[in-house]
């Protein structure tokens, strides 16, 4: 089964049939995998193909079921994360997992505080963590509270964290998911760097862009079982997608151009609270799709939450259908007709602990009720049927605990629970972080469904080649501004870096 | 449905073996006692419930019972009309909720601080314009007493008389039950205590709900307080209540609410209750000394949510073990 | 010693709790302030003895002029009478701690009171039977003589007060048979739950002896719940209004009161003597005797009558009032030397037995 | 800082106010009697600190102080040595921290529900144990007494003794805020209470650490149990301790702890602790009626965390305008 494709009499690192149930679900079935000196092995798979499962078993996160790992040949037991530190094994998980009420050196060094008689080192600690800081690029004092960073920032400091451990094996579990162009970017060169040092690095990504740019090997898990690894030579784009999904995707964007019709969403001199210097004025229509680029910080989630009325505006005018309306809560938004589908779902989106069907009808159930604020259970059931079978939700029943579903058909839990309520103009907040290719392309696929019913539907997403793809209009926001507006011919990566990065279009102005 | 099982087993068996060792402890007399003390500190006990299931907690109860049962007595004493006293009374403990909740959802205090503080205030108000004296209905107001004490016959079992105390914690159970199950409400306090921000972003006025939660538990805990009182006939604002917040909260944990919110059922808490008023009889019937009271009624809870948590764990890996068997078969 | 503000002298009068008993001893205590010129502080510690001391030790940064005290636990606390009596005048009330420099000790004995209050068993039960006692805690030392009375009496045995039998055990004779003290912790209605528990538990039981003020009226209400009235007597201890209403009923056998608006007006009269060299207040012994006294049916409607005059008309108008809020507005008493009239046989000589 | 500061100034204030309104506020005796106080209820506001700074609570102090308070007395009265007795109790107090520690962390229970369980049952076990009889030291056994009520001379200030058991919180304080601050345990400890998933990712034995805080809050509440005990001289297993953890909650979050975790100093908790001890004194002082005094110490705490949170929005808002004129200037 392990059979590694180098010379190498034994790899660095060998996973040899791993697996690992949880309640309901097999995360991982005889999974193998081995890893070289210095090698990027890119590990991809759609959503719950089982890759966090792996890396935190080999983290000491979790422990297997059964199965067996060997580092250089010899086989090892990594009961604890302690003992996967001990063997050179480090991992930056796909969440964020920072102490904010610490400084940045002290969670840099959390667990591997530098001290004599357990007294910590302070000064030690600030001083190595200045020196990891200016190697990712992060221009802080070690001083400064993680509490106090952006979410970009703290990502950045996770990864001088995983530096400092000075491990053989270096796990990041998405590390660009929050990360902006630029900060992306200073990443690569330290993966680079950290390659030609002889660290192997084990990259897990859905930019398959980033993948192809960085990966030597790419190792497919689909299903919680292996299924296919690709060389350095034969790793494309399709090669990819195709193990992935199991099949052929041919068309990924599905862009039909549409005919604007009405302006629906009208929003003048707009003040938010975390930019209160700058005014925000734009517009969209009918039948229109518009995405709004930028790099991380750029307000633009700031912007869609007061749309949505769960910040308040400090000043400014929004209209619906040429109407002005008052937007001070979440139900101000909705009685006006908006939905906002939210950056993080688990956090925003959903009640994990609770089932599709309650999940779904959590927006609608005011609208639904009947007499004595008692909910109308059939309407519930109608709508919870009707969307689960719209948008093919993969689910056993709709009485399924939102949990055990796989991040791209919980993401369609929190987009049926708009639909129901019939919005005018939908807002979609990073609608597909972490969401895998097949799931991907069926929300696309929904989006053009919906603005060509008439829908307005404004997204925001830091993923160039999907702003690209399906917008008919995009719009740049800077530090709170909105530097500019592109339409579908000028939407060029070289325009909206321009603009997000704040400088004016050499080519032409908007 | 299952945490209840669990529970309902063990006021079963606790019954059966104080039933089969005394039976003084199956007489009439002595089930009328208990059901109509369940019943009291069921009242509050629901009344936690709501605000435990909407993720907050409220250490107020017994000083509310201590304010709300001293001021009835002594606003009737001072020739205030019973429908007036009941509306004032009723209000105040209104009042005390919509503080409590108010703080909590616009202010972001910690439920925990501000219902401690709850705690020590209203004890304190009730002691100040009291001072300290004990409050009582004297032999007036013994119709208003029937509802405390009253009974009810019944009309197939011989003996046996129902506490008029049942009726009304039957009634505000069921009522309770319909809220949580059948109400908006009750799903918006579900999703609430599970995941406040999911909720807020749905729409959902989480405030306006929540705050309903702490109104709901300090209303009930002003008709436990009249209740109690209208019962001792004596209260006492310096005594009176003490400790009753931490009784009602473990009734509630004991049936099935989980202190993370988001979960419990009326019924799991009422025999919460029942339980922990069983446990203090029968230890009275079984000729336990009365100083160990406490120490078993702790020990119990605490079996109870130990058995649960390995219990719950023992299912998980018996369904890991079946599932690995069906794929591997 | 440093007086307060305008020279007048200031005493307190420290209680071991808060109950209705103690605001009677307050009033007289407040009433003996008004006539003898002199500031009066009275503290109720409702949280056993460290609350008390913490009290005590207020009034002492205060410079009172002389403290009258009801130690909860006297033999442990005896540190913080001598603190009293080194930095202010020492006397106790209600109870007494003989081993402290106290200068005088006014109130009765509790243990003689609980033999009396026996000897009401005695009365009610001629023909023996089974009894149970009820009190709020055993870790107050006037709760455990108390208690130790009514078991001494009952299980005729001689007059020592140090004797001390476990709870928890059924004591009997021939006779009697105590089969439990119940204790609630002050907490009203797990008082009359241990009332009804008893009850349910005990189908022969004769005879409920409450030890504390509140403790006769809520085995009474237990009681009528359960329509015994005609089966098990009630013996009292204090002056409570519903106890003193059972007695005329004829629900209630007797009560054995003490005088606690006296120990409120002799102390304070008695510390300002003290506070002004007068040593004359103080009898040889050492004992301002003010002893307990039986009330049943045939002399209960003199007591009341004579408590409802003392304390005004006001008792009468509204029944939902209770006896303590009634003695607030208690009037004119004779000043001094002369005892409130409810209590006539002041004795100043040491107790015997019976 | 900032959050010390601002219940610094407020006990300055209390002081300030009922020293001008009674001279004998700030004689030597009143200010030794408030500092033996302060520094027992210190004792046990440090511990909860540490549990609080967890992410935890701890519910059962004031039984622990029961338990302890009465055990001591109870085996030296049993003829057992003095410094056996001691060894004793410090092991049991430390037992009964283990037991939450490893309820809480091994079978993942909740601190609130394990400790209410602590509560119930080590006053139990106490009143069973010595069957509701008060123990005491009596005369015997004045040596130890001095580690209570014993005060040293000091060498510049005439009048004023220092009381001992301040120099016995003195050191546990310093030795507290060292741990929590220069070693590693308290580093954990913080990062624990702001995020266990972040802390045990970094390979950090988080139980242990959580073990280790509930361990060190229930030996600093057998301490305390030790030294009311000796102090009072005389422990009533019913009484004594009730409600003592809402005490050290309280001024452990009138100090500057989150209840929410992964925040706190030990000074602040010391001040708290003081704050709500000069609260009790000054009620006196300034001749209020004691029956209120609860109600103004719930009143001063709700003030000073509706006034921190204020003063927080105030100071976020105003950073707000600031950078945003910064931004547009
Ligand atoms: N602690 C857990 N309990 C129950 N199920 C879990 C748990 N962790 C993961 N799973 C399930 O195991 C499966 C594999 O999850 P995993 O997180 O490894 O997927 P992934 O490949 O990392 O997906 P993604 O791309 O969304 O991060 C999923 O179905 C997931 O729901
Ligand atoms: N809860 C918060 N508290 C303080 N500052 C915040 C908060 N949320 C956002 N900000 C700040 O407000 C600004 C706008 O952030 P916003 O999240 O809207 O940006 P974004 O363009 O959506 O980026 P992202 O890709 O991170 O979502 C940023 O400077 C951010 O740091
Ligand atoms: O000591 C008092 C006692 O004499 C009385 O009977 O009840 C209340 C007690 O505080
Ligand atoms: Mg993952
Ligand atoms: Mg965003």
């Amino acid at each position: 089964m392990s059979s590694p494709a180098t010379t190498h009499p034994a790899p660095l690192l060998e996973v040899a049939q791993i697996s690992k149930q949880f309640p309901g679900i097999k995360a991982l079935s005889q999974v193998s995998l081995s890893l070289n000196h210095g090698e990027v092995l890119a590990v991809i798979g759609e959503n719950g193909a089982g890759k966090s499962t792996l890396m935190k078993i080999l983290a000491g996160v979790q422990p297997p079921d059964s199965g067996k790992l060997l580092i250089e040949g010899a086989e090892v037991s990594i009961s604890d994360v302690e003992a996967a530190l001990e063997n050179g094994i480090a991992l930056i998980h796909q969440e964020l997992n920072l102490c904010e009420n610490l400084d940045i050196a002290a969670n840099i060094f959390l667990g591997r505080e530098p001290a004599s008689w357990n007294v910590i080192n302070q000064q030690q600690t600030y001083l190595e963590s200045q020196k990891l800081l200016k190697q990712v690029g992060l221009n802080l004092p070690p001083q400064t509270l993680v509490g106090d960073l952006t979410v970009g920032q703290q990502q950045m400091v996770e990864i001088a964290k995983a530096l400092s451990i000075n491990a053989r094996i270096l796990i990041m579990d998405e590390p660009t998911s929050s990360l902006s162009l630029h900060e992306s970017e200073a990443l690569f060169a330290v993966i680079r760097e950290l390659k030609a040092r002889g660290v192997s690095v084990i990259y897990i990504s859905h930019r398959l862009g980033e993948v192809n740019d960085l990966a030597d090997r790419v190792v497919v898990l689909r299903d919680g079982e292996n299924a296919g690894d690709l060389d350095r030579a034969s790793i494309s784009h399709e090669r990819m997608v195709q193990l992935m999904v199991g099949r052929n995707v041919s068309q990924f964007f599905p862009h039909t151009p549409h005919e604007p019709g009405q302006v629906v969403l009208e929003v003048k001199q707009l003040r938010t609270p975390a930019y209160p210097s700058h005014f925000i004025n734009f517009s969209i229509r009918q039948n229109e799709i518009v995405g709004i680029s930028g790099l991380v910080g750029a307000g633009r989630t700031e912007l869609l939450q007061v749309l949505f009325g769960i910040d308040s505006p400090l000043s400014g005018s929004i209209s619906v259908a040429g109407q002005e309306v008052q937007i001070n809560s979440p139900r101000d938004a909705i009685r006006a007709g908006l939905a906002l589908v939210p950056e993080d779902r688990k956090l925003q989106g959903l009640v994990l602990e609770m089932a599709v069907r309650e999940n779904m009808s959590l927006a609608s159930l005011t609208r639904d009720r009947k007499s004595l604020g008692r909910i109308n259970f059939n309407q519930e059931r109608n709508i919870s049927e009707e969307m689960i079978a719209v948008m093919k939700i993969k689910t056993p029943s709709d009485s399924q605990i939102v949990q055990f579903l796989s991040g791209g058909n919980q993401q369609k839990v929190v987009l049926g629970k708009w639909l129901a309520m019939n919005p005018r103009v939908l807002l979609l907040d990073e609608p597909t972080r972490g969401v895998d290719i097949g799931a991907k392309e069926e929300i696309y696929t929904l989006m053009n469904q919906l603005a060509s019913q008439g829908m307005a539907v404004l997204f925001v997403s830091s993923d160039l080649e999907e702003i690209r793809g399906i917008s008919d209009r995009v719009l740049v926001m800077h530090e709170g501004q909105m530097t500019g507006e592109l339409s579908r011919d000028e939407f060029s990566e070289e325009a909206i870096m321009q603009l997000a990065t704040g400088q004016t279009l050499s080519h032409s102005q908007t | 449905m299952k945490k209840i099982l669990g529970i309902l087993i063990l006021l079963i068996v606790v019954c059966g073996v104080t039933a089969i060792s005394n039976e003084n402890f199956v007489s009439a007399y002595n089930i009328q006692n208990v059901t109509r003390l369940t019943s009291l500190f069921g009242i509050i006990s629901i009344g936690v419930a709501f605000v435990i299931i909407s993720g907050g907690i409220d250490l107020s109860i017994g000083s509310v019972i201590c304010l709300i049962g001293t001021m009835l007595p002594y606003l009737l004493a001072k020739g205030v009309p019973v429908p007036l006293a009941f509306l004032l009374v009723g209000v105040l403990s209104i009042c005390i909720g919509l503080a409590h909740g108010l703080l909590i959802t616009k202010l972001k205090l910690q439920p925990f601080i501000v219902t401690l503080c709850g705690l020590l205030i209203y004890r304190g108000v009730a002691r100040g314009i009291t001072e300290d004296q004990t409050q009582g209905f004297g032999t007036a107001h013994a119709g208003l007493r029937y509802l405390a004490t009253g009974k009810i016959d019944l009309p197939f079992i011989e003996g046996f008389k129902l506490p008029v105390p049942f009726l009304i914690m039957l009634g505000l159970a069921l009522l309770a039950a319909f809220l949580l199950n059948k109400t908006i409400f009750g799903r918006y306090l579900k999703a609430i205590g599970n995941n406040e921000a999911a909720a807020r972003y749905s729409g959902i006025k989480t405030d306006k709900v929540v705050i309903t939660a702490y109104v709901i538990c300090s209303f009930l805990a002003g008709i436990g307080g009249i209740l109690f009182g209208l019962d001792i006939n004596s209260v006492q604002p310096e005594g009176i209540g003490n400790f009753y917040e931490l009784y009602a909260i473990a009734a509630a944990v004991l049936g099935g609410c989980s202190i993370r919110g988001g979960e419990g059922t009326i019924l799991g808490v009422v025999i919460g209750a029942a339980l922990m008023r069983v446990l203090r009889n029968s230890i009275t019937m079984l000729g336990i000394p009365s100083q160990l009271e406490f120490a078993i009624i702790g020990a119990v809870i605490l079996v109870g949510v130990v058995s649960d948590e390995l219990v719950k764990r023992y299912a998980q890996k018996r369904r890991a073990i079946q599932q690995a068997r069906q794929t591997s078969g | 010693n440093q007086q307060n503000g305008n020279g007048k002298k200031t005493v307190a009068f420290v209680t071991n709790g808060v109950d209705p008993f103690w605001v009677i001893a307050q009033r007289g205590a407040e009433k003996a302030g008004e006539d003898l010129d002199v500031n009066v502080e009275v503290r109720m510690p409702p949280q056993g003895v460290a609350d008390q001391k913490r009290m005590v030790q207020e009034l002492l940064a205060q410079n009172v002029d002389g403290i009258a005290i009801s130690p909860i636990d006297p033999e442990n606390q005896n540190e913080l009478l001598k603190e009293i009596a080194a930095r202010s005048i020492l006397i106790t009330q209600d109870s007494d701690a003989p081993e402290s420099p106290r200068q005088c000790y006014i109130g009765m004995d509790n243990y003689t009171a609980g033999r009396m209050c026996g000897e009401l068993v005695k009365e009610a039960l001629p023909d023996g039977g089974e009894v149970m006692l009820f009190v709020g805690r055993l870790g107050q030392a006037n709760a455990r003589q108390r208690r130790q009375g009514v078991i001494d009496e009952l299980m005729d045995r001689s007059h020592d007060g140090s004797r001390y039998d476990k709870p928890g055990e059924v004591i009997k004779n021939d006779k009697y048979s105590i089969l439990d003290t119940r204790t609630d912790d002050f907490d009203h209605p797990q008082a009359k739950a241990n009332a009804e528990d008893a009850i349910a538990n005990h189908p022969n039981l004769k005879c409920m002896v409450g030890l504390f003020a509140y403790n006769p009226p809520l085995c009474l209400e237990a009681i009528r719940d359960a329509g015994k009235l005609k089966e098990i007597k009630v013996v009292s201890f204090d002056e409570n209004e519903a106890s003193l209403q059972g007695i005329m009923d004829g629900t209630v056998v007797g009560t054995v009161v003490q005088n606690p608006y006296q120990y409120g007006y002799e102390s304070v009269r008695v510390l300002k003597a003290l506070a002004n060299g007068d040593k004359s207040v103080i009898p040889e012994n050492e004992i301002l005797h003010i002893p307990a006294r039986k009330i049943r049916k045939d002399n209960v409607e003199e007591f009341w009558t004579e408590l409802k005059s003392l304390l005004g008309d006001s008792a009468k108008k509204d029944p939902g009032q209770t006896v303590n809020e009634t003695i607030k507005s208690a009037k004119k008493t004779d000043p001094g030397a002369t005892p409130d009239p409810r209590y006539p046989q002041q004795q100043k000589e040491p107790q015997k037995d019976e």
